[in-house]
């Protein structure tokens, strides 16, 4: 697994946006045991205190639960969570970040809703062919 | 994992000497050379001659001796001893499990075995310098007292060459010891030695006498085994509280 | 000094070799296996230690021994001499006796002549000739030839000297001395290590010579004439 | 428990301070890299903890012993440079048994593993190698040995890329199955970041930062913007580094602490946040001067 470590996201928030994105796929079914920090750690080849900060951040937000002795498992409800918290953080943020863009190109609000809808249907278009 | 069980000293000892004899076994070759230069010396010539004669014969007596063997391979165990105490050989140790006294240890074993090794060896060459004189000379002409070799003197030659040997270690490892503390005595050691020789020649012949003079074998036994414990001891004394340099 | 400056030099040298070694170990030295160096030192050992048994079980008869007592030997071959300048002459029976003495030929000649001269050759001055008359007349001349104690150091190799050439023809009894002989000897000192705790000194074995004195002892018939000729002092009759 | 504790340390050779009255404690089984430039002392103080050499002042214990001369302690720890030497009458597979039967953890299996891994020729000198075969044949036996405090002084000298990152791996893989102190020195932080825990920055022979590496990496951020709107935002703080990027513009680099507050104030001034290098961030907190190497030019 590679990991960006260019990227100013810190690597264990890079593990834990992984995490999520197997839960998504449904690659982790709900209530199944999730990677424990040393799987985490051989597989990104970090340091396993560094998955465990990963791990730690996804069970602050209730997306995994400790069973003592037996590790962490995914929680009910995991996914919606994930899919909630995704749109309102990140797609919130991505559009900030568009609006604070194409007010320094001088893109009017309409002509930005007119790109997004253009790129929506190439992009189907795309899928099509 | 903390509660390893506790290492003793005796065992990581003899673990790096047989270490070191596999290691430093290459010295070897320098004992083999030094012993063959000498036996192609002792046989060249012979180490004198003697000739006379009148008008009508002429004699002449050739003396052979396996001497010159025997005090080469002192000098091999003089340097093999130095050797030691040098920083290349002393680096050979870093990877392993040492401290001061396991290293001084291990080296003093290497060393007493080095000495066994060469003793045995440069008395026997004398064997072997006999049986090629045997061959080569006319044999009417080789006077059997000596050349016939008493097993016992054997056994003897080999016990007090061995004996010499690890004087002589001794000597050579504490010099090195020394130099290691501080190069001046590099240069104050021969300048001592030099000045004692000059300067106070009888004690310097007395010392030495100490031991070329003494004819009983059990006492000449206890004055190198003494005077060898005391210069290895003082080399562990020194060389303990020093740091491994690289 | 000069017998002691050339095994210094010897020491020189092998220091020189040792350290010329250490510093530039060719590459068989330097990267040779411990596997093979403990091999070759265990060869190299073995190999010595075979050859004890080998030195032992080397015949030793044709080695040049010493079992006689130097000391009487040559006591008592200078004691003949001293009689022989006295004029005190020993029979034949008498030299066969003494120690240290070798009857070195024995040849007989039958006369030719009523008369003996001699021809006593060059080389031959130190040769003492006694003249024995028999008591009978039996025509024939019986020589033998007597060497005394010739020792180098310890070693008696008096039985090694050539007897003169002796030859009677036509009255005339000629002498001749051998050809000049020369004696090696190979003499082996044990180690310095032995000698300290043997009782022996491991410096050189003294190795003086003593020389031999030749006697050509002649029996002679009872009434045979003898001219003694040139080098008549040299020739004594008993 | 701690491995190491190190309270006050100095170490001098003669005038000069290698080591100037460090203190720190490093935890069990914990991963720790010692960064710092070349010269800091990185070396004097690893080799200090493996008991090659003592304190001149200051005390220094080693799994609650003072390392220096010490067996049990040199029983438990190896020490990896790319000064190790072994004797020429050892072929690498002999090095490899010879070295084994001191360290009572070592794995042969791991050890001929590696090695076939790695392609060495079991009958070569070591001697013959070239550095940086040298170097992945001394840290295979670094590995193997799997000593309760491993030691890797600048363990990927010489190697290529690809083997420095299989070295990682095989090391950090070894580390989960049996965890153990590890410290790791370099110069360069970049490469093995992920594998550490916590990081020592030393500079001249003193502490600079002993923390974990997740906290470094979020430790500063560098800005960059017009000077004047910069100068006016910083005003006040301490800064890192400072830098005159182009003209009448500005990079400073600043703890993000200190502008947590303001944060979002920054894109509003027309100001640019940059994520900051643990590399660059190593050399601006040991740096020597503020301004870098562009300011011996400006000067000239």
């Amino acid at each position: 697994m590679i990991l960006n470590t260019d990227s100013m996201k810190p690597i264990y928030v890079q593990i834990a946006e992984w995490l999520e994105l197997e839960i998504l796929n449904s690659n982790i079914k709900e209530d199944e045991r999730i990677y424990s920090q040393y799987q985490l750690a051989d597989m990104f080849t970090v340091n396993p205190a560094t998955a465990a900060k990963g791990l730690n951040l996804l069970a602050d937000e209730n997306i995994v639960y400790k069973r003592r002795g037996l590790g962490m498992f995914v929680s009910p409800n995991a996914k919606q969570f994930i899919l909630t918290k995704r749109r309102k953080q990140i797609l919130e943020q991505m559009i900030k970040e568009l609006v604070i863009e194409a007010n320094r190109l001088d893109v009017s609000e309409s002509e930005l809703i007119m790109m997004i809808h253009n790129f929506g249907q190439d992009d189907k278009e795309e899928e099509q062919l | 994992m903390m509660s390893l069980k506790e290492v003793d000293l005796l065992s990581i000892s003899s673990k790096q000497y047989v270490y070191k004899l596999k290691a430093y076994s290459t010295l070897f070759y320098g004992l083999l050379l030094a012993q063959i230069i000498a036996l192609f010396f002792s046989l060249l010539n012979g180490i004198s001659y003697m000739s006379s004669g009148n008008g009508e014969l002429s004699v002449s007596v050739n003396t052979y001796s396996a001497s010159l063997v025997i005090i080469f391979s002192f000098f091999w165990i003089l340097f093999a001893a130095i050797q030691l105490t040098t920083k290349q050989y002393k680096q050979l140790e870093n990877p392993l499990v040492t401290n001061s006294i396991s290293r001084n240890l291990s080296n003093i074993g290497f060393l007493m075995t080095a000495c066994v090794f060469g003793g045995i060896t440069s008395s026997l060459v004398g064997v072997l310098l006999r049986i090629i004189m045997y061959f080569t000379f006319d044999r009417s002409q080789i006077i059997s007292d000596e050349f016939i070799l008493a097993f016992s003197d054997l056994l003897l030659g080999i016990s007090v060459a061995i004996l010499y040997m690890v004087l002589i270690s001794g000597i050579g490892y504490l010099t090195g010891v020394l130099t290691k503390v501080s190069m001046a005595f590099v240069i104050i050691i021969p300048a001592v030695i030099i000045g004692i020789s000059k300067a106070y020649t009888d004690i310097f012949q007395s010392l030495i006498k100490f031991f070329t003079l003494e004819s009983s074998l059990p006492l000449f036994g206890l004055k190198v085994i003494i005077t060898s414990i005391l210069l290895f001891g003082v080399s562990i004394l020194i060389s303990n509280r020093e740091e491994v340099s690289q | 000094m000069s017998r002691v400056l050339p095994q210094i030099l010897l020491f020189l040298i092998g220091i020189a070799i040792v350290f010329i070694f250490k510093s530039k170990s060719p590459k068989f030295f330097r990267f040779s296996s411990w596997k093979l160096s403990v091999l070759v030192a265990g060869l190299y050992l073995g190999v010595l230690i075979m050859l004890v048994p080998i030195l032992y079980m080397l015949p030793n008869k044709d080695f040049v021994k010493i079992v006689e007592n130097k000391d009487q030997a040559i006591a008592s071959s200078s004691n003949l001499m001293n009689n022989l300048y006295n004029q005190h002459f020993p029979t034949e029976g008498d030299l066969d006796k003494l120690e240290g003495i070798y009857k070195n030929s024995d040849q007989t000649f039958k006369l030719d002549s009523s008369k003996l001269s001699f021809d006593l050759q060059p080389g031959t001055e130190n040769y003492h000739v006694l003249i024995e008359r028999k008591e009978l007349d039996d025509g024939e001349i019986d020589v033998s030839t007597y060497v005394t104690a010739q020792y180098v150091g310890e070693v008696n190799f008096t039985k090694r000297l050539l007897p003169p050439a002796i030859s009677v023809d036509n009255g005339m009894l000629s002498l001749r001395a051998p050809d000049r002989q020369t004696f090696e000897f190979k003499q082996f000192n044990i180690d310095f290590t032995m000698a300290q705790f043997n009782n022996q000194n491991s410096s050189i074995h003294e190795m003086s010579p003593h020389f031999a004195n030749q006697i050509i002892f002649i029996r002679v018939p009872q009434s045979l004439e003898i001219n003694r000729g040139v080098s008549g002092d040299r020739i004594q009759i008993i | 428990m701690n491995v190491i504790q190190c309270r006050d340390v100095t170490k001098s050779y003669g005038q000069n301070k290698a080591l100037d009255r460090l203190s720190f404690e490093i935890g069990e089984n914990k991963i720790t890299g010692f960064i710092g430039r070349n010269g800091a002392g990185k070396t004097t103080l690893l080799k200090m903890i493996a008991g090659y050499i003592k304190p001149t002042q200051g005390e220094l214990q080693v799994f609650s012993r003072k390392p220096f001369n010490n067996l049990d302690v040199s029983a438990k720890t190896i020490f990896i440079d790319d000064n190790m030497t072994f004797p020429d009458s050892f072929r690498l597979t002999d090095i490899l048994s010879e070295v084994a039967s001191f360290y009572a953890a070592w794995n042969s299996n791991l050890a001929i593993a590696l090695f076939n891994y790695f392609s060495f020729d079991p009958n070569q000198a070591h001697s013959n190698l070239s550095k940086g075969s040298k170097s992945t044949f001394n840290s295979i036996i670094g590995i193997a040995s799997r000593c309760p405090l491993t030691i890797l002084d600048e363990p990927t000298t010489g190697m290529d890329s690809a083997v420095r990152k299989d070295f990682y791996k095989a090391l950090l893989k070894d580390y989960l199955e049996h965890p153990r102190t590890i410290l790791l020195s370099s110069h360069l932080l970049s490469e093995l970041e992920e594998i550490l825990e916590d990081i020592l920055l030393i500079d001249n022979g003193s502490k600079c930062l002993h923390l974990p590496v997740m906290e470094l990496r979020e430790l500063a951020v560098g800005i960059r913007g017009n000077e004047q709107a910069l100068l006016t935002f910083v005003e006040g703080k301490e800064l890192i580094y400072k830098e005159e990027f182009a003209k009448g513009s500005l990079y400073v680099v600043i703890k993000k602490e200190l502008i947590e507050q303001e944060f979002k104030h920054v894109r509003q001034n027309g100001l640019e946040v940059l994520p900051i290098s643990t590399d660059d961030l190593c050399v601006y907190l040991t740096g020597k001067t503020g301004g870098g190497i562009d300011d011996v030019f400006k000067r000239g």
